[in-house]
């Protein structure tokens, strides 16, 4: 019991420190990665200096995300004299929070087994296994959508409680703009649902280690390509990023719902965006990508097609798949920085049209289609 | 024509077909293009050499400036070392940034030029570096050099270019225009 | 009293004082606020108690759909309307005291009930998951279900109505 | 203290609450919420049940409920957005135009 | 009354009329150089030439109307020999206006973009000649840009009467040079050949490359050098011309004093001491209000002041002549009652200067007398005797007026020692930095604008008097 206990916190210590990570480096990756796109050179001003000496690190800009929350913590917080204080706190957890919250059901590796691993501790964890998932609840896709509706409510409040009209057009526009794209997210998701006959992501993931056709890995974006597209392009439109930020287009709206908001409060909603990218990516690696599998890498090791094993140990097993996980959800946060820095802003009429006349029609014949095939082969 | 009026058209409304309108090739192939680019720069920024067309400026400052890239500000020198510039104010006058601020001095010895720039400032603040400076001189005494001065500074008083800096220029090194300017030391 | 009792406990006292703010709040937004709190405090209670099907229903069907709707209305109605600064309609008094008798007539009848009803089946781990919970749903009450569908495409076509004719009334 | 007794109890109170809010706010939309919470405490009473007895149509009943909510409130707001842009209020006891 | 017509256009014209005249007067513009309606004709520069029907070209300054004439100013061949005599004026002039101080404003430049905007045709190399020839510790001559119309010799031989100058040698060495035995620095009106030269060959050595003069305004002003009150103009940068790499105070400096043109006054002239009006007005500034000697803020020592007339049983006010009219009007109305005001005198003559002339030199240096007396009356000889309280506004000629050992309340605009031994002292604007009316020794009023924003921390006396009216403690 105490040693689940212990496991769940080292979990949630991993999947904390490694969003954070994520979100911070992402401030910097979107820059420098912007900058490769259109030849530039990008962030690199940012040094730490060691202490007592002349010798400044740069490490291509790399400390830029650092100074910028280092600016934030430090600005004035100047705030709004609006009659809802309280919303407007609650506004910023509202938004923050269940973007962090979904993370608890991806499995980010396979099995552990912290016996095996620290042997001093085999003897108190008495062979217990653990998979890989802070929250391993079968309903774990459901759980997605769940937090993803809660995020709403946050974005909603905050352009309601800052007393703006532009915040407050931003925050119809989000809530308009998410609830759309929520329903093709769901529906597209459904199709997924079909074929892999789960709706628990470590069952979903596991379903993707076998082959399809022989060779190739059964992963998601193999068997519903077309419910990948549709799947990156509505979960984009949900984290109101280019070519979707109508909800705080600085042209129209100044920031949107977040106008208001100054210091380490917009710094989190910032924060929140960027996070949300590793979310998207770990969520569409492990729906899409196969989560942490590596072809042919087993529990055991590497199982390569003739029937050989290949034995690992079980530590490195484990640090293969987290890298696995890690390597597959930094290339599509990749993928959705190129495509944030690639595609001009929908106009307010195309983003709503878009959803409802061309990505609902869509998720619905890939639904069905794939049902029809699921009946014809199952 | 039975309107009497007909709407100018002001741009060039894009003929789409279904191709274009169906949006996600367009879009695809947009990615490739701004892909491509990424992971050609990608991979010659992973080989160590940058993969970008910019500088570090001003560590690193281009060589290749065109040979009419209007830079930075000389002021030419005559043959004593003196500035060749008579202070007679008409840069500062046809400057539309208004940065040159000339302040002018006698040099009754100097019988030739018994006017002479005593400062001579140009703010790069401000400058547009549009070279009507060097349109306006009857003197030729100010020139613009294909290279940067040196911007960067903490605030905006350091940007100041002074007689000093801006009788840098070694006549030499002008290859385009050589001093004395050619013929002149016949006229002597 | 194991931890999950407690969280138990906790959750749905939280609930209920969701429900008192509720009464108590001046502005829409606070009740919806409060709503809200009470409804994840009820999606815990529920996933503690093993439906984490309904638990996350709960969440996803009435906070990310219903509330959000809500939400939106009053930020889109409220400005400006005074008069909803009126908390409490007339019968203040005699609905709290109705409210009172009602909470200890049901109060006790669902301890008795409680009390009375045959002890708790065991061993109901597995019954809760989303497979079981699917095949009951598909297998016993699928017409229920579909039933209930025709009732969402008649409201939501029953919304559309009432929009469309308000803006032929707007002209 | 048995599980079942102490959450059919909340439910009740939880029940009694959105009554109350019912019957003594003003404010339309709050009155649809506190319906809303009133439906929420027979959710909590089915859960409770299910999970006592162990068997998942209580759930689907809970499913069930959720989504009638849903169509009540899809229908409801728009009849009460209606009524406040004719109105300008949220208020209920300026549409008592009906009463005799 | 004869009738003329000039290019067709009948005219009117007095009998003693030159056509020269004439035309100005109709505002038909025939070029000039030489000629100045305060001087005589000389008749050299031969720009003026216009053609009368049947008597061919001739120059217009010199000619008188005579009825029927018909004149034409913009004939062709009238056009042409102005063409001819530029190029024979310019045959000589270094055309180096880039660093001729008179680029802006000189009639060769006007004339030669009106009638001419040809470079010089001649391949003989220009006869060079001293640049810079000291005339007088004030004036130096270029002697290149002359052109030799002789106004300067004219002004000192008719105006100003020092015949300080004349013309030696001949053909293309003529040169002005002083007279022995008149020196030009003994004219006190030198500094008008400046303005007269229509070229840029006599200039001012204060103005010397100070600054070009389209960057320069004219701001009208009233010169406070005597009780004559010539109005002048005040030259300052404009201000898109500011200077900004050195501090703003370079750029509120007066960059020169001309004479403002007015019949009534002192028509085209002023004198010396006119001109250098800087050297009063832009003594070092005091900018602090003090109570005994200490900075203190203004409110304060106004408040100060206040409760010090407020307790005083026989103040006595010492009223600036140097003040505008308005000044002097406020003060008579808010403090006329409460003081005795008696008239001073701010300024008197410097040592060597002229005290009085018959031309416009007055012997009173100051240039609102006239209205402090009408407004004040004669002083009485024990003026300041037997107060409590002396508010000494402006500066003081004579210290024996400032009685000893009695508190004093001083409103002055320069540092000067009585600011520190005053009771409270209170920074005033200057001339350059308000407006105002002086009423000269004839009673004719001349006004004054502002050229400057007030420094920091200094308010004009017309506000502070309506202030150290009202009782300790009031707010205004």
């Amino acid at each position: 019991m105490i040693q689940d206990l212990v496991i769940t916190l080292v979990y949630i210590g991993y999947a904390m420190g490694m969003l954070l990570t994520f979100g911070a480096i992402l401030t910097w990756v979107e820059r420098k990665q912007a900058a490769l796109m259109s030849d530039r050179i990008g962030a690199n001003r940012a040094y730490v200096r060691l202490p007592f000496t002349e010798v400044k690190i740069v490490w291509m800009g790399l400390f830029h995300g650092m100074a910028d929350g280092l600016k934030l913590l430090l600005k004035e917080d100047f705030r709004p004299n609006t009659f809802d204080r309280f919303a407007y706190n609650l506004a910023v957890w509202l938004a923050f929070v269940p973007v962090l919250l979904v993370f608890a059901v991806v499995p980010f590796g396979g099995t552990l087994d912290p016996g095996q691993l620290i042997p001093p501790l085999a003897g108190w964890f008495e062979g217990r296994t653990y998979s890989m998932q802070i929250a391993p609840i079968d309903a774990g896709l459901l759980v997605v959508f769940a937090f993803a509706g809660i995020s709403i409510i946050g974005a909603m409040l905050a352009g309601w409680a800052s007393d703006n009209k532009f915040s407050l057009l931003g925050a119809l526009r989000a809530g308009s703009q998410l609830l759309s794209y929520e329903v093709v997210l769901a529906l597209t998701v459904l199709g997924l649902i079909l074929i892999y006959g789960h709706v628990d992501l470590r069952a979903i993931v596991e379903w993707q280690s076998g082959t399809v056709l022989g060779f190739l890995p059964a992963w998601g974006i193999v068997v519903q390509p077309f419910a990948a597209i549709l799947f990156l392009t509505a979960s984009i439109a949900e984290n109101k990023r280019m070519p979707f930020d109508l909800p705080d287009a600085e042209s129209e709206l100044i920031t949107g719902y977040i106008t208001e908001y100054s210091a380490m409060q917009q710094g989190m909603f910032m924060l929140g965006e960027f996070i949300e990218i590793a979310i998207i990516g770990a969520l569409f690696t492990t729906l899409f990508l196969g989560g942490y599998n590596l072809p042919w890498l087993t529990d055991a090791g590497f199982l390569l097609p003739g029937g050989e094993l290949i034995a690992l140990p079980h530590a490195l097993v484990v640090v293969l798949q987290l890298l696995t996980f890690l390597a597959k959800m930094a290339l599509v946060c990749s993928f959705q920085i190129l495509v944030r820095w690639s595609l001009p802003r929908f106009r307010w009429d195309q983003l709503l049209r878009f959803a409802w006349t061309w990505l609902l029609p869509l998720a619905l014949l890939n639904l069905a289609v794939t049902a029809l095939a699921v009946w014809a082969i199952g | 024509m039975t309107t009497p009026y007909r709407r100018k058209r002001y741009w060039n409304e894009p003929r789409m077909g279904w191709y274009e309108r169906a949006y996600i090739f367009e879009v695809l192939r947009g990615l490739m293009i701004t892909g491509r680019v990424f992971l050609k720069n990608l991979g010659t920024f992973m080989l160590g050499r940058r993969g970008a067309l910019t500088t570090y400026y001003p560590e690193e400052q281009r060589p290749d400036y065109a040979r009419h890239n209007r830079g930075r500000h000389v002021l030419v020198q005559r043959a004593d070392g003196k500035p060749q510039c008579v202070a007679c104010n008409l840069c500062a006058t046809v400057c539309p940034a208004k940065v040159i601020e000339i302040e002018s001095a006698c040099d009754l010895s100097d019988a030739a030029h018994p006017k002479y720039p005593a400062r001579f400032a140009i703010d790069y603040s401000r400058c547009i570096f549009c070279g009507l400076c060097v349109e306006a001189c009857p003197e030729d005494a100010i020139r613009m050099q294909p290279e940067t001065p040196h911007f960067p500074g903490p605030d905006r008083t350091t940007m100041w270019s002074h007689r000093e800096d801006l009788l840098s220029w070694q006549p030499a090194r002008d290859a385009a225009k050589p001093y004395p300017p050619a013929g002149e030391e016949e006229a002597r | 009293m194991s931890l999950v009792d407690i969280l138990i406990g906790f959750f749905t006292v939280s609930a209920i004082g969701g429900g008192v703010v509720m009464l108590l709040a001046r502005h829409p937004m606070r009740v919806a606020l409060a709503l809200i709190a009470t409804m994840l405090s009820l999606a815990g209670v529920y996933a503690l108690v093993g439906l984490h099907a309904v638990a996350v229903f709960q969440v996803f069907i009435y906070v990310g759909a219903v509330m959000v709707f809500m939400v939106y209305v009053i930020m889109l109605l409220d400005i400006g309307d005074r008069r909803a600064l009126h908390r409490y309609g007339r019968v203040l008094w005699p609905a709290i005291a109705a409210g009172g008798v009602l909470v200890l007539v049901l109060g006790h009848l669902g301890w008795r009930a409680g009390a009375s009803l045959p002890p708790a089946s065991a061993g109901n781990e597995g019954t809760f998951l989303v497979q079981p919970f699917s095949a009951a749903f598909l297998a016993n009450w699928w017409l229920a279900f579909e039933l209930a569908s025709v009732v969402l495409l008649v409201a939501v076509l029953g919304a559309i109505a009432v929009i469309q004719g308000s803006r032929r009334h707007d002209g | 203290m048995d599980k079942l007794s102490f959450l059919l109890a909340a439910s009740g109170v939880l029940f009694t609450l959105g009554l109350v809010g019912v019957m003594v706010r003003r404010n339309a939309l709050i009155m649809l919420m506190c319906m809303e919470l009133m439906l929420n405490a027979v959710v909590l009473s089915l859960v409770a049940f299910a999970s006592h007895h162990g068997a998942p149509d209580g759930a689907v009943l809970a499913f069930l409920i959720f989504v009638v909510a849903t169509a009540e409130i899809a229908i409801a707001i728009p009849i009460v957005m209606l009524l406040a842009r004719q109105r300008q209020t949220l208020d209920v006891q300026s549409w008592d135009a009906l009463k005799g | 009354m004869p009738e003329i017509r000039i290019n067709g256009q009948p005219i009117e014209a007095r009998k003693d009329e030159t056509v020269l005249e004439v035309c100005r007067a109709n505002g038909i513009d025939v070029p000039c150089f030489c000629w100045h309606p305060e001087l005589s004709i000389a008749g050299n520069c031969r720009m003026c030439l216009v053609e009368v029907e049947g008597r061919g070209l001739d120059i217009a300054c010199n000619m008188p109307v005579s009825a029927g004439m018909e004149v034409y100013t913009e004939s062709e061949a009238v056009r042409d020999h102005r063409r001819a005599i530029l190029q024979f004026i310019t045959l000589n002039h270094p055309v180096d206006c880039g660093i001729c101080d008179k680029a802006g404003e000189c009639l060769l430049q006007d004339h030669h973009y009106a009638h001419n905007a040809k470079a010089s045709i001649s391949h003989e190399p220009k006869v060079r000649a001293p640049k810079h020839v000291d005339l007088s510790d004030r004036i130096v001559l270029d002697n290149e840009r002359c052109i030799l119309c002789l106004r300067c010799t004219r002004f000192t031989a008719e105006i100003s009467k020092s015949h300080a100058l004349g013309v030696i040698e001949r053909g293309d060495h003529a040169s002005i040079r002083p007279v022995e035995g008149h020196p030009l620095a003994d004219d006190p009106y030198s500094d008008n050949i400046i303005d007269l030269c229509p070229v840029g060959a006599l200039l001012s050595k204060d103005f010397l490359h100070r600054a070009r003069v389209w960057y320069l305004q004219a701001t009208p002003s009233v010169c406070p050098g005597c009780s004559r009150g010539c109005t002048v103009d005040v030259w300052h940068r404009k201000k898109e011309w500011f200077l900004k790499s050195v501090g703003v105070e370079e750029n509120l400096k007066i960059a020169r004093v001309t004479p403002r043109e007015n019949p009534a006054v002192n028509g085209p002239w002023i004198c010396n001491k006119g001109r250098d009006l800087a050297k009063i007005l832009e003594r070092p500034r005091a900018t602090q209000a003090l109570i005994a000697g200490q900075p203190v803020t203004t409110a304060q020592a106004i408040e100060h002041a206040r409760r010090l007339i407020a307790g005083a049983k026989s103040p006595r006010a010492l009223v600036s002549n140097w003040g505008s009219n308005e000044e002097l009007e406020a003060l008579q109305r808010h403090l006329g009652t409460r003081m005795r005001c008696v008239v001073k005198a701010d300024r008197k003559a410097e040592p060597g200067e002229r005290i009085e002339d018959d031309l416009l030199i007055r012997a009173d240096k100051n240039p609102n007398t006239r209205r402090a007396l009408e407004l004040f009356g004669e002083p009485a000889a024990d003026a300041a005797q037997g107060a409590d309280l002396v508010l000494l506004w402006g500066e003081l000629a004579d210290p024996a007026l400032l009685p000893a050992g009695v508190p004093r309340i001083v409103l002055g605009s320069w540092i000067d020692p009585v600011n520190d031994s005053a009771q409270v002292f209170l920074p005033v604007s200057v001339q350059t930095e308000r407006s105002g009316h002086y009423t000269n020794f004839d009673g004719v009023v001349s006004a004054f604008a502002p050229c400057f924003d007030k420094p920091a921390g200094v308010s004009d006396a017309a506000v502070l008097f309506a202030q150290l009216a009202l009782a300790p403690g009031a707010r205004p």
